[in-house]
């Protein structure tokens, strides 16, 4: 009975991983994250922010003396592995909240259960549907795809730009910002000539910028959050484009601008003040938030901080300021968190509310651009 | 206009080919003397890949390259030392999970020796923006350098293959195993050189490519796919008819973005390709005679 | 009867697990469970493919994503606008379209999904169909690489369509209703239902799969894949099983994707990649192709553990690790590991 | 009328004449031969009447109906068995699992049936294992049933692979090549079992490269050369054709 | 030349030689006959390497031999043909035969493999004509002739051959047992296995009969031709008489 025997062994080695973890008063927090995977340059950054503030959180006491209890689960950008783990964290292991998904689409996948947990969720993904319509227990802390839009389009109508050629990934990013394009260039006279999705592994997209080429436009969109848009860009020069290169805010990572080299140069792009804290005037209130967080990062990882490991960051910290205020009580931490005014978090300035579980606005991006391989705001 | 466009496709398609080809070469190269798909061979490119830049940090360029390819071809060498070189006849499948296996581990390994972000070697000659005009086609110089490289390796492991001794050893271990051992021909070692040659070569174009593709540690699964794809529709065990299915498989995928979304960029080509194999089952390039009398 | 021992030992762990959980307060397991099985009866299903008609399918996660996202797309889809349409007042009194509140109150207008599942698996059936007869005149690695294609074409085709949710895939699916009472659905209070449908429906495919591999059917599939032209030469007509068990497999993946869309509420594209569909041939390999027990316990153990988190960000890599271990050792599948023979072995090659 | 009846039957391969214009015709309850020197199209032949494959030219009559350019599936259900030169058993299999095979044509149940196992279905198993196993006993080899079938000698592997074709109750077998690898007194045997075959109302095309076993029990032989149909005659005959003698006995064989 | 002792030999836990004793000696036609199954085709594995013995030794030229992998073998000066001809079926004839070279080009004597070529080329005038001819569109009998040039390539002190005249017409099989001969006039040893024990026998000069993994007779060619119960057994005398 072969069979039966490893079925004992089976069931054997789930007893032994099911072994009860007895904890102590503490706030669990659990975080759904794309650590390793496709997106796994959101999720990463993201989990080192986590662990590096859960860490100095406790080692300060805890927030009112209560210590939180970080569970990161790596659902490696996968809806199915979110979804379980999401029942996981909220059934079994009772969390106080959860921050995360990386993804757009993994937060979709699990709004509806974190609503039906009654758990708070604060994610860390950027698209308008995780907030609108408002789901009671969703939150999220990334600046609106539509207010990046706005910026850029605000942009180029300085620039006297009317027809434009769209790239974006095929990556819930890509899509909910070519949803927002779509949406909201008519209201600024915009016309999209060409509108193309390409891979988010693409190796080369010269054919695709061939297309936008063809179409005669006077400046390109880009949207996407992988290391493929500094393909495009470097593709974009190639191929002999000098219009102006507009990208979304998932350009906010040094090793794009790295990767690209010379074609980064002059890109222009909406983004949050972390990347160019250190540049920012002293009055900006900001400021200090920003410094200290880079600060830290990079000499704990010592790598370039990033504006994805920033949402983490905004998310772990509304967590904590609304528990501080309000203890250790879902509903009242909820509540408190939907009425928080003026969190100064790294995206910019929250102001929650019951319509607005976003709670940033336009002010929330400064445009940006890219000098001598450096990010500096864009002046003009 | 229309013809510049014409031939600016056509050098997209030609880039793409490139990549895809020389890896579909390593494919063949193991696949000819084990009759083995090497879903690994992906992950030989990323290694040279990410070996190089790091390498590049210490190194000169040249250097960086060719001691990241010495070093590839040290870890396949190893891989298969390890993995495969004491296995007795093993069946296909096996052979094709056990590869698929150790791509998941190398490439697990990569991401927590390198972690998950991008590099990139700098632009061997030029930087990113620089192109060559042809009469308003523009090409990147890198793209020349990999197009060159490409064609060094095909026409060098022709030769190898076809006009030395050790190349023929290594084609008469593909035919037959045991006959080749009773010919005196060392056939374990063959193989490990073998998977040497190939993690050598997709080495060789990580590094090459990086610069047009970027790399990081995730980038080796994609590639093997498309590899894959090119060895077989070749025709198995032919390293000019990869070189060839690629370049037909890049430009089909470059033509395709002309005239549809891109999104769909991978469906037209690969329903394409699917065509054309049902059609010629032995592959494009296959040669039927050859193909009668491989054993599959 | 003999052929069922197992399957009694099967329905006696599921309500043993069952029952502990209850016992020991950790139902929470069961939600794990319940997806399990729904993968289960793909890759048991994909084990019919390669372990008897001994053809591999490297395509097989876009079946499964062909039933999930039909069904996906026909319950979410909001007909209201065309409410007065003839075809939808027609399909709305056949009761094929039905009208249900959707999370925010809304009225939403859309396919039954007992109506979505048939379509679903009518696809299905008519794609694997059209698909497997040029495929499967394929051999080796040609057939390997024309499946590869097959499932990178629905990826493909997922991932680039708007109306599938792009990159976000679909969520918000409701509750599937089987029948008064019965729903496949995620929430809690269902649990334990969905979770003894579940397995009721991997013990059901169980049930048919041995009945099959048993028969006339079973033969003729195990003799194409031990000798095809010898088989033909008996006159089993090779072609029209290997599309028939092909069809069959595609079927319970699509099943499976139905199923566990609703339960989970949602789908994404990642169910249609590349690597979903090497993993369920994984499984299956290093389950021993030819046993469905075996592959039924190695899916359950890996899927389960893996959709646990157990592994935390090692998971890929402690399945390959897996994958290498048991095909170098145990190339057979897990049920043919022998420890004792391997240490013997060890051992000899010591000396 | 006869049987079988091949008429002009041609194949090509590549730059290959396999078959050239090949015309004979096999009556019933016969013992007919093909004999030729390697390379003469022999097996070609053979894989043309059974389907798998398909002739350029020709026509092929079984019985009454056409059935050149079929599958091989159709052609065995149609009536003709075959054996192979190189044994094909079915590998993880046990002897009588290989020898039930062959009564696939007798038997209909189908994938609904199977899976559902329906009560029919189990009474048609019955028949087939009895069938089979009066297959095996007629070949002495029912002791070895239950063994796995690639683990039997070589002779026994030849056995299997002929109740397997018997048991498909044919009216027609094809032997390709029975005799190789027998050593004299098992081909002997095999002449025996042959000649029984035949008495059982089976007619028998026998593919065949020793002369002692082809000379003993075959009413006809066709000898092929180069693809061309060079003798159709007795046995005695051809031994005495000085063209067969030429391209393919030799002067001084036994 | 050749001497094998107590060897026993087999398949994972199948048992297929016992205590097989023999010897060749230096220029004589040994032959081994006996009926499929006996385990002739596996004492030739054993002897080349493919396949490892249990126990036993096989001392070549005094040297044990039983251990060695097949490529070792070969370099000692002893050459299979194996069953089946196992010719490299996708590459050219010319080619298959530079591999049988290999050996010679290892000891660094590549200058006489191009005299060696034309040796193998004047045994067998057919594989000149189909010099770049692909080998697996070789007939049968022209793959044999291959396969044994390509092993004299190497040019062995003993060469083995294993059922040379399997699967072809009476006529090619008698030109192959010609050209047997002839190697032996040239000096050669030869171990032959064959199905076709009369042609065998007549063309050695000692036979080995072996019986289900064991040698059961042995002695001079022409005594084992003439011996009754060999004659029963497998040469087919009584054919005629038992009916």
């Amino acid at each position: 009975m072969r069979i039966f025997k490893l079925l004992t062994v089976v069931v054997a080695c789930f007893a032994l991983f099911a072994a009860p973890v007895f904890a102590a008063e503490t706030v669990k927090v659990g975080a759904l994250l794309a650590v390793t995977g496709p997106a796994s340059f959101l999720g990463a950054p993201e989990a080192k922010t986590l662990e590096m503030l859960v860490e100095e959180i406790n080692a300060k006491g805890g927030i009112n003396g209560k210590k939180i209890e970080l569970i990161i689960k790596d659902t490696q950008a996968s809806p199915e592995k979110a979804v379980s783990f999401a029942k996981q964290l909220i059934d079994e292991e009772k969390v106080f909240a959860i921050i995360g998904p990386s993804t757009s689409g993994e937060t979709m996948q699990i709004k509806n259960i974190a609503e039906a947990g009654k758990t708070l969720l604060l994610s860390c993904a950027a698209a308008e549907v995780i907030v609108n319509p408002v789901a009671k227990y969703v939150f999220k802390t990334p600046q609106m795809d539509k207010h990046a839009v706005i910026r850029i389009f605000q942009q180029m109508k300085k620039m006297n730009i009317s027809k434009i050629g769209v790239l974006s990934s095929n990556t819930g990013f890509g899509k909910a910002g070519k949803e927002q394009i779509e949406k909201i260039a008519p209201e600024h006279g915009i016309q999209i000539l060409v509108n193309e999705v390409y891979d988010k592994a693409a190796t080369d997209l010269t054919a695709e910028v061939t297309k936008v080429k063809a179409a005669n436009v006077q400046a390109v969109i880009n949207w996407s959050i992988e290391p493929a848009q500094a393909i495009v860009i470097k593709n974009i020069r190639q191929i002999g484009l000098t219009i102006p290169v507009f990208q979304s805010h998932g350009f906010g990572n040094i090793n794009y601008v790295k990767a690209a080299g010379a074609a980064a140069e002059g890109v222009i792009f909406p983004a949050g003040r972390l990347l160019v804290a250190d540049t920012l005037s002293d009055k900006n209130p900001q400021k200090a938030v920003l410094v200290d967080y880079k600060k830290k990062y990079e000499a704990k990882y010592k790598e370039d901080v990033s504006t994805f490991g920033g949402h983490g960051y905004d998310a772990m910290m509304i967590l904590a300021k609304a528990v501080e205020k309000a203890g250790a009580d879902k509903e009242k931490v909820r509540d408190t968190i939907e009425t928080m005014k003026g969190f100064v978090g790294t995206a910019g300035v929250f102001n929650f509310s019951a319509e607005d579980h976003n709670g940033l606005d336009l002010n929330a991006f400064e445009m940006l651009t890219v000098k001598d391989g450096k990010f500096v705001v864009y002046e003009k | 206009m229309f013809l510049e466009l014409f031939f600016q496709y056509l050098v997209a398609g030609l880039t793409y080919g490139t990549i895809y080809a020389i890896v579909g070469i390593g494919f063949n190269i193991v696949y000819n003397t084990t009759g083995i798909i090497n879903f690994a061979q992906g992950e030989f490119v990323m290694l040279g890949g990410m070996i190089a830049v790091s390498l590049h940090s210490l190194l000169p360029l040249p250097i960086a390259i060719a001691a990241a390819v010495v070093l590839t071809m040290a870890i396949g060498a190893l891989i298969e030392m390890t993995f495969i070189r004491w296995l007795v006849k093993p069946a296909v499948l096996r052979m094709i999970i056990i590869t698929i296996g150790i791509s998941i581990l190398v490439r697990e390994a990569a991401l927590h020796l390198w972690g998950e972000s991008v590099r990139s070697l700098p632009y061997f000659t030029g930087n990113e923006i620089s192109a060559f005009s042809f009469g308003g086609v523009r090409v990147s110089p890198q793209v020349l350098w990999t197009l060159g490289i490409c064609s060094v390796i095909v026409i060098s492991l022709n030769l190898f293959f076809k006009y030395t001794m050790l190349g023929r050893e290594m084609r008469a271990c593909a035919s037959n195993r045991d006959a080749a051992a009773l010919c005196g021909i060392p056939t374990r070692n063959m193989v490990t050189l073998s998977f040497a040659l190939a993690a050598g070569i997709g080495a060789l174009a990580g590094a090459v490519v990086s610069p047009i593709t970027q790399t990081s540690y995730s980038i080796g699964t994609g590639l093997a796919i498309k590899g894959f794809t090119v060895a077989i529709l070749g025709g198995l065990g032919n390293s000019m008819a990869a070189v060839a299915a690629g370049f037909i498989l890049g430009i089909l995928e470059s033509f395709s973005i002309w005239v549809m979304p891109t999104a769909y960029k991978d469906a037209i080509a690969i329903t394409i390709l699917l065509a054309m194999l049902f059609v010629r089952p032995s592959g494009l390039f296959g040669n039927k005679e050859a193909f009668r009398l491989k054993d599959f | 009867m003999k052929r069922y021992n197992h399957i009694l030992i099967l329905i006696a762990a599921v309500a043993g697990v069952q029952v502990l959980t209850a016992v020991l307060g950790k139902q929470f397991y069961l939600t794990q469970l319940t997806m399990t099985a729904y993968y289960c009866i793909a890759i048991v299903g994909l084990t019919l493919l390669m372990g008897f008609a001994g053809q591999i399918s490297l395509g097989h996660a876009g079946f499964f994503a062909i039933g999930g996202y039909t069904s996906a797309v026909l319950t979410t889809l909001d007909l209201s606008q065309f409410k007065d349409s003839s075809i939808v007042s027609l399909l709305a009194k056949l009761f094929i379209v039905t009208s249900r509140q959707d999370l925010y109150g809304g009225q939403v207008l859309s396919f039954n999904p007992w109506a979505a599942f048939i379509i679903a698996i009518g696809l299905t059936l008519v794609i694997a169909y059209i698909i497997g007869i040029p495929v499967l005149k394929l051999k080796g690695h040609y057939l390997a690489m024309a499946t590869l294609g097959f499932g990178t074409i629905i990826y493909s085709i997922v991932l680039g369509t708007q109306r599938f949710g792009a990159a976000d895939g679909i969520s918000s699916v409701p509750a599937f209703t089987l029948l008064p009472g019965l729903a496949v659905s995620g929430n809690t209070e269902f649990r334990v239902r969905n979770y003894y449908l579940a397995w009721t429906l991997v013990i059901g495919v169980m049930v048919l799969l041995i009945n099959l591999i048993n028969s006339r059917v079973g033969r003729a599939l195990r003799a194409i894949h031990g000798a095809e032209d010898a088989a033909g030469a008996m006159g089993v007509d090779t072609a029209r099983f290997k599309l028939n068990t092909f069809i069959l497999s595609a079927a319970l993946a699509s099943m499976a994707g139905v199923f566990l869309t609703h339960y989970n509420g949602g789908i994404g594209p990642s169910e249609a990649s590349i690597m979903k569909s090497v993993r369920y041939v994984a499984i299956v390999s290093v389950g021993g192709m030819g046993s469905l027990w075996g592959t039924l316990i190695m899916s359950t153990t890996l899927t389960f553990l893996s959709l646990r988190g157990y592994f935390g960000t090692f998971d890929d890599a402690v399945f390959g690790a897996i994958l290498i271990v048991i095909m170098l050792f145990s190339p057979q599948g897990i049920l043919q590991f022998d420890v004792k023979a391997l240490l013997k072995k060890l051992l000899r090659k010591k000396e | 009328m006869a049987l079988l009846e091949v008429n002009n039957l041609s194949k090509r391969f590549g730059g290959l004449q396999a078959v050239k214009d090949v015309s004979f015709s096999v009556e019933r309850g016969m013992i007919k031969a093909v004999i030729g020197p390697n390379g003469a199209g022999k097996t070609t032949l053979f894989n043309l009447l059974s389907g798998f494959a398909e002739p350029d030219t020709g026509e092929v009559r079984f019985r009454d109906a056409w059935i050149h350019g079929r599958g091989p599936h159709q052609i065995a259900a149609s009536g003709i068995s075959r054996t192979f030169q190189h044994i094909r058993l079915f590998s993880h299999m046990t002897a009588l699992e290989n020898v039930t095979v062959g009564r696939h044509v007798r038997s209909r149940a189908g994938f609904v049936a199977g899976m559902l196992s329906l009560p029919w279905t189990h009474r048609e198993e019955r028949e087939i294992r009895e069938k089979s196993l009066n297959a095996m006993e007629f070949l002495g080899i029912a002791h070895l049933a239950h063994d796995e079938a690639t683990s039997l000698s070589y002779g026994q592997q030849r056995a299997v692979e002929l109740s397997r074709a018997l048991a498909a109750e044919p009216e027609m077998l094809l032997l390709d090549e029975p005799a190789a690898g027998l050593n004299m007194r098992e081909t002997a045997d095999l002449a025996n079992l042959i000649v029984r075959i035949r008495d059982r109302g089976i007619t028998v095309l026998i593919v065949e490269h020793d002369m002692s076993l082809v000379m003993k029990i075959s009413d006809e032989v066709v000898v092929l050369s180069y693809g061309e149909k060079i003798a159709d005659e007795k046995p005695l005959a051809v031994q005495k054709d000085p063209q067969v003698i030429s391209v393919y006995l030799g002067e001084d064989e036994c | 030349m050749l001497r094998i002792r107590n060897l026993d030999a087999g398949y994972g836990s199948l048992s297929v030689l016992r205590h097989i004793s023999l010897h060749v000696k230096q220029g004589e036609i040994v032959t081994i006959i006996g009926a499929n199954g006996a385990g002739k085709t596996t004492l030739l594995k054993t002897v080349s390497g493919l396949l490892r013995p249990k126990s036993g030794e096989v001392l070549f030229r005094d040297k044990d031999i039983a251990s060695l992998p097949p490529e070792r073998i070969v370099f000692e000066g002893c050459s299979l043909v194996p069953e089946g001809r196992q010719v490299f079926a996708a590459m050219p004839v010319r080619e298959n035969l530079l591999l049988g070279g290999y050996v010679q080009f290892k000891r660094g004597r590549s200058s006489e493999v191009k005299a060696d070529l034309e040796r193998v080329y004047g045994l067998f005038p057919v594989l000149r004509q189909r010099e770049h001819q692909l080998a697996g569109t070789l007939s049968g009998g022209e793959q044999q002739m291959l396969a044994i040039g390509r092993a004299i390539m190497s040019r062995p002190s003993l060469i083995m051959l294993d059922e040379p005249s399997m699967g072809l017409a009476p006529l090619v099989v008698k030109g192959i047992f010609e050209i047997i001969g002839k190697l032996r006039d040239e000096g050669a040893t030869v171990l032959l296995v064959e199905q076709n024990a009369r042609s065998a026998l007549r063309i050695a000069n000692r036979g080995y009969v072996l019986e289900t993994g064991r040698i059961i007779k042995d002695g001079d060619a022409a005594d084992l031709l003439t011996d009754r119960e060999i004659q029963r057994a497998y040469l087919g005398k009584d054919l005629d008489a038992e009916n």
